[in-house]
């Protein structure tokens, strides 16, 4: 039951990471990409993050893959948003 | 296949890719990057070497993998100085070649 | 110290799979960093792979029950944003007008 | 474990992949790119191989510093990559290359199935002495017990390396300030980001510096990570590298190599050999040279990576 719901959550993680690449090859331009590539980290590393939290085994083991999980958040929302304004920058110019 | 001498095995193939690229590629900032791929592919095989010397309790030599622990900060520090000396080299001659008789419009 | 105690066979090859088809999308990913065409796009695939690779290793360390991979991986998450706020930070330093830093 | 076996294979071709990526491409940018991409996979790498500890290394300086260092070199290359592209070396040199590097990889890979069996290993001998020295993880009791003089003369060797980049400034910058000054970030971000990230990492390299002592982790590990969110607070302009000619930096640069000496020296009269631990005391004398090399390696990292002095202040400027 417990190894069935990881598997649930893990294949869905994997799906967003397959979501994840084909946004960012086949969408048009860097915005959209961006799009698809925040998806990808988010909800990807999310859904695998708690498809393995039953397997790790332990409390402090399982703390820290939370913490995984948001620290990339973190780092995420912040280069995404630094190469977006990158971007634009470039536009403009 | 055994997971020793498959790695073992990559290793020798990117100890030949590093090595083609060190002496091919002009830029010496490539030849850095080419270097260190050389440099890896040694210490990968070290690694393949320190997971053969597994015994009961322990899963992979202590000694070899201690000794690349040391290996891969040393290898930082001296890309970090072969860097430093790049780009000095740029800014002294305006140039990174490091012919003894630079090309035309590098030299100008 | 190491211990070595494998999981059962089932799970041990479903989180192997998962880890090598994240693996492979990860790949995938990283055409884009070929196809460009800007270094934004670039730098995207980059993040992808930094998380993806995040993902792998959690996998892996989980099929081989090693619990101390999710410090490697925590390693991973803290320095992801590292080399792209590098990069994002000497490309703002490369578009400015060359300033001579001798000058300064 | 037929899965695993196929996993080990996709890793070691994408590993190839990627190193023939890095050497081959056309643009240096986009040879560290794949190069960043695979010293990640090499992190992965080490884990399939048992060596969490390298794993966690590879992770820190692979994952972080070398990237930005490499970053920070090509961004000052000022167009000098199309000028190399034009001496570029001639189709014989090529052939020769092609040839020695197949020729050596080659040979290496005939080496490795020749290997002998059973391998030859000293895993046994550092479990029969790791209780002696209290240390739980092995890798730290051949670190600092019976491998020192390596790990002495490594601290040493990363001295000289920092005396050597800072040798190459210019004369007139000497004592001066490393690297460039950034400005910090009108947009906030990257300032907000500076300000939330290293209290984390500080923690975080806190535990791994003494975890390290039982499990996987240690000072490299920690003084890594360590360096690189100080080079995160730089990049955001939080604050500034500090004077080379600062004596308390001086003296933090070479601490870790003299408290070691010192403990070595000790060893001679206590316990009859340099580096040598007395009994009993071992677990004690480890942490102090541990606790002494961390600022050390982590001013040296973080030092190595600003590069040369190449500015002295100037009252109100804002470079």
């Amino acid at each position: 039951m417990v190894d069935l719901f990881s598997i649930v959550a893990i294949v869905g993680g994997a799906f967003f990471f397959l979501a994840g690449s084909v946004g960012l090859l086949r969408f048009p331009d860097t915005y959209t990409r961006l799009h698809a590539l925040t998806k990808a980290d988010n909800l990807g590393l999310a859904l695998i993050v708690i498809g393995l939290l039953p397997q790790v085994g332990g409390v402090l083991a399982g703390l820290k893959l939370v913490v995984v999980w948001l620290l990339v958040l973190l780092s995420g929302a912040a280069v995404s948003q630094l190469i977006a304004r990158a971007a634009r920058r470039r536009e403009r110019q | 296949m055994n997971i020793e001498t498959l790695f073992g095995l990559g290793a020798a193939a990117l100890v030949g890719i590093g090595l083609y690229g060190l002496i091919v590629l002009p830029h010496p900032l490539r030849k850095i990057i080419a270097f260190n791929v050389m440099g890896s592919g040694v210490f990968l095989l070290f690694g393949a070497l320190a997971k053969r010397g597994a015994v009961a309790g322990l899963l992979a030599d202590p000694v070899p993998q201690a000794l690349l622990i040391t290996a891969i900060v040393v290898a930082f520090a001296a890309s970090a100085l072969a860097v430093a000396l790049i780009v000095r080299l740029i800014e002294a001659t305006d140039s990174a070649s490091l012919a003894s008789d630079p090309p035309e419009e590098a030299a100008q | 110290m190491h211990r070595r105690s494998f999981r059962g066979g089932a799970m041990y090859e479903f989180l192997l799979s998962a880890a090598a088809f994240v693996l492979l999308m990860v790949a995938l990913g990283l055409l884009r960093v070929a196809r460009g065409p800007g270094y934004a796009d670039r730098m995207m695939a980059a993040q992808l792979l930094g998380t993806g690779g995040i993902a792998a290793l959690l996998l892996v360390g989980a099929a081989v029950r090693e619990t101390a991979v999710v410090d490697v991986a925590l390693t991973l998450a803290l320095l992801a944003a590292f080399t792209s706020i590098a990069f994002v930070k000497f490309m703002a330093h490369k578009d400015r007008p060359a300033t001579n830093v001798n000058d300064t | 474990m037929m899965t695993g076996g196929i996993v080990n294979l996709a890793i070691v071709l994408l590993l190839m992949a990627l190193a023939a990526w890095a050497v081959l491409v056309r643009e240096a940018f986009l040879a560290i790119a794949g190069f960043v991409a695979y010293g990640l996979l090499l992190s992965l790498v080490w884990v399939r191989l048992y060596g969490i500890d390298v794993a966690l290394t590879e992770a820190a300086i692979g994952g972080g510093l070398t990237g930005a260092m490499l970053i920070g070199a090509v961004s000052r290359l000022r167009g000098t990559e199309a000028a190399a592209r034009s001496e570029r070396s001639g189709a014989s040199l090529h052939v020769v290359a092609l040839l020695l590097s197949l020729g050596v990889a080659a040979t290496l890979a005939l080496c490795v199935l020749a290997l002998p069996d059973p391998a030859p290993t000293l895993a046994p001998q550092v479990i029969e002495n790791l209780a002696a020295t209290e240390v739980g993880n092995p890798i730290t009791g051949v670190l600092l017990a019976f491998r020192a003089l390596d790990t002495l003369l490594e601290a040493i060797v990363l001295v000289i390396a920092l005396i050597g980049v800072w040798s190459l400034a210019p004369d007139r910058f000497w004592g001066g300030r490393p690297g460039l000054r950034y400005e910090s970030d009108p947009d906030g971000i990257l300032a907000y980001f500076a300000r939330l990230l290293p209290p984390l990492g500080i923690v975080f390299a806190g535990y791994i510096f003494w975890a390290g002592a039982d499990h996987p982790g240690g000072k490299f590990q920690s003084a890594t990570l360590l360096a690189a969110m100080w080079t995160l607070v730089l990049m955001a302009g939080l604050a500034d590298t500090p004077r080379i000619a600062h004596r308390g930096l001086r003296l933090g640069i070479v601490i870790g190599p003299l408290v070691f000496i010192a403990i070595g020296v000790l060893g001679l009269f206590s316990a009859g050999a340099l580096l040598a631990y007395p009994e009993g005391w071992a677990k004690p004398m480890i942490v102090v040279v541990e606790v002494a090399l961390l600022p050390t390696l982590t001013l040296i990292l973080g030092l190595l990576l600003a590069g040369p002095p190449l500015r002295h202040d100037r009252p109100g400027s804002k470079a």
